[in-house]
């Protein structure tokens, strides 16, 4: 499928902004500007920005602490992630969630989960309600190749396929979970495969192409929306700085490191724009210059905005306070 | 308020009915809950309701409760089964790190207001992996609810009410008790608040803090009490263990001065432990005589019928354990 | 793969036994003879009998609530197994454990579980063990198909395909799962084909046919017992008396019933050994009677046993009984 | 005996080092514990032993716990390693149905002697699913023994114990203990048995108990109330929490007559609850003042590390439960 110039463009916005927002919190948590808990998602910002332009405000997205690419790409605004991030109130949740649990209904994120897993089956219940309620509306579950192993994510693969519900898998192979290499977690070569044990089709793409993404996407959407149930989509890519920030690496080979690096989707899109001729070198400059100075912005904004005052802590916890216990 | 006569199961069954009846987003989820397969308390709903309100499901008990979570967030309000209480430790990883915190982390901006329900099914010589009683657990889940009910209205005023509160609620089941026999009222309307103890059967002497099965140990004792031994014995029923009663059940003992606390859990770690704390603390230099834990004996539940007998409290070991109270003489830790 | 008269003959009195221990709890429990909670096998005998005759006594078995059949096939005494189901002092755990707990270690039956999907890591992690102690024992988990949904299956059945253990998952397709048929709980039409989703092998046969399991069973045991990892081996058959004792199986259509009656593997493989002249009638009547008889004695010596004495109860909780908590 | 000055996390590694090392029936395995990923306790252990005696598993805790069962039974000594602690429900039901019953269940003739490994990650700003403290779980579980240590020396001591323990013990590290420092034994041959308080600081006034990294609170809280109060305060370390050494925490607090429980745990049901009630049962009229409880708030763990802060227990929560104790009037139960 050929996508439009204004289409790739916005691709590429996207994966130009998610790219300056990890920049920019590396740059900072690395020369002590700020402090926060972090698991960077450079390097996989095709996958989220095809979805980005894939999926629809009312579809919905369930993902991970390693969400921030997705998050932009589903439209959460910047401030919310950041603010979340560093614990002030204009975050999502008003800093009480933190990194790994960044929510925004209004942009369809109805979930982000800290424990491996726990996504798929709520991106079930998710589109349960969605064909309950007649709605044409899709979940799309995005995890990494680690969470193909655990119980939640077969439970849950197994009651999309029989109900033929409404969901996408979109698995982000780095290759890695945690410090392990994922080849040492299954026999499988391919994770896609899985998805044959399910009734389920899965196909493979490589997730450093945006516009490879996004075809897969629309295809597995498509089923989605009319009825014909999930799909699996394994999106081939590369985590380039190790699980959590300030992670070491050392357990990488460095020859791996260097051609993830080498096939780098940034700079590869960007690649394909020009040889393509859909933009020019000025125009994706300054795309650039607006994403860099869009993530400025909001980090000053959530910079100089307050920590959650004390009473935060009572609030939330039942819909009406329970006097006891507290 | 109109009332009819029936069963616990049959009480839970009109709870749910009336619940889908009156609202589209109420759905049930679970493990052969459907006709023509279901015996329990769903039995006849999804022939009136359809499959697609009554589920079955696969048996994956975490992804039962994970996709009760997703439809909760989206707006409806699930009730999902978890078949025997055993089994919820594949299920507990949904609950607390999900249901219960979703409010909280996201500062409101996601709730799953779903309803579990289990059912412990000790007494039936099924063995260990099929008897436990693991209420406290839940109760150490900031976020999540925990209700217990004892009677057949009780059961149906608090299933409604757990079905449409907004927080995630914990509705504990009781195989022994849905057989049993009660005054029911018929009204849909008809709502028992969480976190309001009952007192079943007032008393001046000792107080009996009790929930679900053992309310009955409790009353059986407090007869027994009366009749063999002069002793007036007031039957708090806690009803819900999440939010907790503490008024009701300090006032009771204030007045008594001295209480016994009663539970089908294992008594070390159990909920009691958890009310004596609060007693003493709040009725210090008020009570006449340390309170009293009948609980499960500390073992793996036995198979064996003449065994599993001498593990769950009765009413004689609650008699003895009130005795032990107007003794007035400092009581073992080992009753 | 022809097997001998021998063999043939001792398949037959295997499923005789099975047959025939489960038609006496039937009837001592429907008539109010004694009590005792029960998951009937009858109907799956032939899964059960190829497995005795396949496995060695030091292979070793994992097996479910519903595992009289696959116990007898191991080889463990009657007594034992009808002690434990009625809380007698001679049951395989002097009745402390009770129907769903039996475990026979000498006879290598090392777990039975009550939790659906509880089987298949336990079983991963005797066959760790083997590989460990360098031991070609081959571990066989037997369980329905109800558990191939369960997260806990999933986990276990990726650690055993990546790790290439000596495992043969065994799966009694019976084709329901308590009250709710297994087709309604799977988009697959074959449980075996969830197999390729683990890179394992996974093959179908006919359940009723001792000849056809004991074919697939011997390949699947080569294999693990050469280093070539599990198997996934679904045998297709049917539970004549419904999930538990006493279920009136309302929920199972006449028809399916009927035909599945018809298709009984016990008169089916006599059928089999009169036409093939491997037995005479007169000598598997004998075989028959000489169950029947087995069998009675069992249950009069389980009868006029013991139960168990009140301080069995704080025996076995912790190695060295502990002061307190008790 | 031979000591050396090391962290929590070169202890620990040191008693998985010498377990290896001296029993070939042990082996690790969990999600990334092997080298180059390793780098808590479990850090250099594969390069050391192999990979097949410290196994890097899939993300699947139910079936690491699963087949640490499996090869117990067939009597190898696994130690499993769940991460975090919050991810101990996916292994729950491993753990309660089969770890913790096997032997009663089948009288003896299969046991599961595993030891799980896991750490409460409280403190780092990472939410409200990386930071439960969840050791009342399973003291609730007969069969199991639960162990939660606080200085490197018993770390060593305890972990060795746990290992070659018959039974099976959850083993609760606290990620901000595994940089302190003090001496440990370096003998192989070193353990302490489970089941035996520690008493940490003797004192006369009021006995402060607490495990884990609660004693650390206790100890600095028993220096302020000397300090600056006058007050000596006896510290007693658990330790273990299944078995509990009831006989140590009653004779301190018989002669102290005052008592505070402290731990990182909510307080509500937590395991404060049922020392608690195991004090006012054994020493009910020798008490000055109600024990008090000194836990976490009943809240999902806050990200912000503002909110964070005010959660978890502090020495000065210490220090101001312990003077309400010694005011001697009736304290309230919202300490
Ligand atoms: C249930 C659970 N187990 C372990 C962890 C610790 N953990 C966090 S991320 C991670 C690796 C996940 O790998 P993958 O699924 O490939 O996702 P990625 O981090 O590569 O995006 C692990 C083991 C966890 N958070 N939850
Ligand atoms: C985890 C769990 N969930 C539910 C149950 C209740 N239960 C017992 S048997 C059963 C059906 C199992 O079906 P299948 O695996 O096909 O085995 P079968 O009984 O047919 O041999 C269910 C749901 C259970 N024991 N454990
Ligand atoms: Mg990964
Ligand atoms: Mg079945």
């Amino acid at each position: 499928m050929t996508r439009s110039a204004e289409v790739q463009r916005r691709i590429y916005a996207l994966m130009v902004l998610m790219k300056a927002a990890d920049d920019r919190l590396s740059k900072g948590i690395g020369t002590g500007e700020f402090i926060c808990v972090y698991w960077p998602s450079r390097g996989q910002e095709a996958i989220a920005a095809a979805m980005g332009i894939s999926l629809r405000r009312d579809d919905q997205l369930v993902t991970t602490y390693r969400g921030l690419h997705d998050l932009i790409g589903k439209g959460v605004p910047l401030e919310e992630i950041y603010g979340e991030m560093m614990g002030r109130t204009l975050g999502a949740s008003r800093g009480k969630g933190g990194t790994m649990h960044i929510a925004n209904p209004e942009a369809g994120v109805m979930l982000s989960t800290g424990i491996v897993g726990a996504g798929p089956p709520v991106g079930v219940g998710l589109a349960m309600a969605a064909k309950r309620k007649g709605l044409d509306r899709v979940t799309v579950v995005s995890f990494g190749v680690g969470a193909t192993t655990t119980g939640s994510f077969h439970e849950a693969a197994n009651m999309a396929a029989l109900w033929d519900l409404p969901v996408v898998f979109v698995c982000q192979n780095n290759l890695y979970a945690e410090m392990t290499p994922t080849r040492d977690t299954m026999k499988l070569e391919h994770v896609a495969d899985r998805a044959a044990g399910y009734g389920m089709p899965g196909v493979r793409v490589d997730g450093n192409d945006p516009l490879a993404v996004a075809t897969a996407l629309d295809e597995a959407l498509n089923k989605a929306r009319h009825g014909d149930g999930p799909t699996f989509v394994e999106c081939v890519t590369f985590r380039f700085r190790g699980h959590y920030f300030g992670d070491r690496m050392r357990y990488i080979p460095k020859d791996q490191l260097d051609s993830a690096l080498a096939a780098d989707p940034v700079p590869r899109f960007r690649a394909h724009l020009l040889d393509t001729g859909v933009a020019t070198d000025e125009e994706l400059t300054r795309v650039e210059a607006v994403a860099a100075q869009q993530v400025e912005t909001a980090l000053q904004t959530v910079m100089s905005a307050d920590a959650p005052s004390i009473d935060e802590l009572d609030r939330d916890v039942y819909a009406t306070p329970i006097r006891f216990p507290v | 308020m109109d009332s009819k006569e029936m069963t616990m199961r049959e009480a839970l069954n009109l709870a749910l009915d009336q619940a889908l009846e009156k609202d589209e987003r109420v759905f049930l989820l679970g493990e052969d809950i459907a006709d023509p397969g279901a015996s329990g308390p769903t039995a006849g709903l999804s022939t009136k309701y359809g499959h697609d309100r009554v589920m079955d499901t696969p048996i994956s008990e975490a992804a039962i409760v994970g996709a009760a979570i997703g439809a909760a967030i989206d707006g409806l309000l699930p009730v999902a089964e978890i078949m025997i209480m055993d089994f919820i430790g594949i299920a507990a990883d949904q609950i607390i790190n999900n249901a219960a915190k979703l409010r909280f982390m996201t500062a409101g901006r996601t709730t799953a207001p779903i309803t579990v329900r289990t059912q412990v099914y000790g007494g039936l010589a099924t063995g260990a992996t099929h008897s436990q009683t693991l209420e406290a657990w839940f109760m150490h889940i900031p976020g999540m609810k925990v209700i217990v009910p004892s009677t057949p209205r009780d059961g149906k005023g608090l299933l409604t009410s757990a079905i449409f509160d907004e927080d995630p609620c914990l509705f504990v089941e009781t195989i022994r008790l849905q057989g049993q026999k009660g005054p029911v009222p018929t009204d849909p309307d008809f709502a028992i608040p969480l976190g309001q103890a009952d007192v079943k059967r007032p008393g001046t002497d000792v107080t009996l803090i009790c929930y679900g099965r053992s309310v009955h140990d409790a009353l059986a004792a407090a007869a027994t009490l009366q009749d063999e031994h002069a002793v007036s014995a007031e039957v708090v029923d806690l009803r819900t263990l999440v939010p907790l009663d503490v008024d009701t059940m300090v006032s009771s003992v204030r007045r008594t001065r001295r209480a016994v606390v009663v539970h089908d859990a294992v008594r070390f770690a159990g909920p009691g432990a958890e009310i004596v704390a609060t007693l003493q603390a709040e009725l210090f230099g008020e009570l006449e005589a340390p309170v009293e834990r009948v609980g499960a004996r500390f073992v793996p539940t036995p198979a064996a019928a003449a065994l599993e007998a001498q593990v769950y409290p009765s009413p004689a070991r609650v008699v003895q354990a009130a005795q032990r109270t107007l003794q007035s003489a400092k009581a073992g830790i080992h009753g």
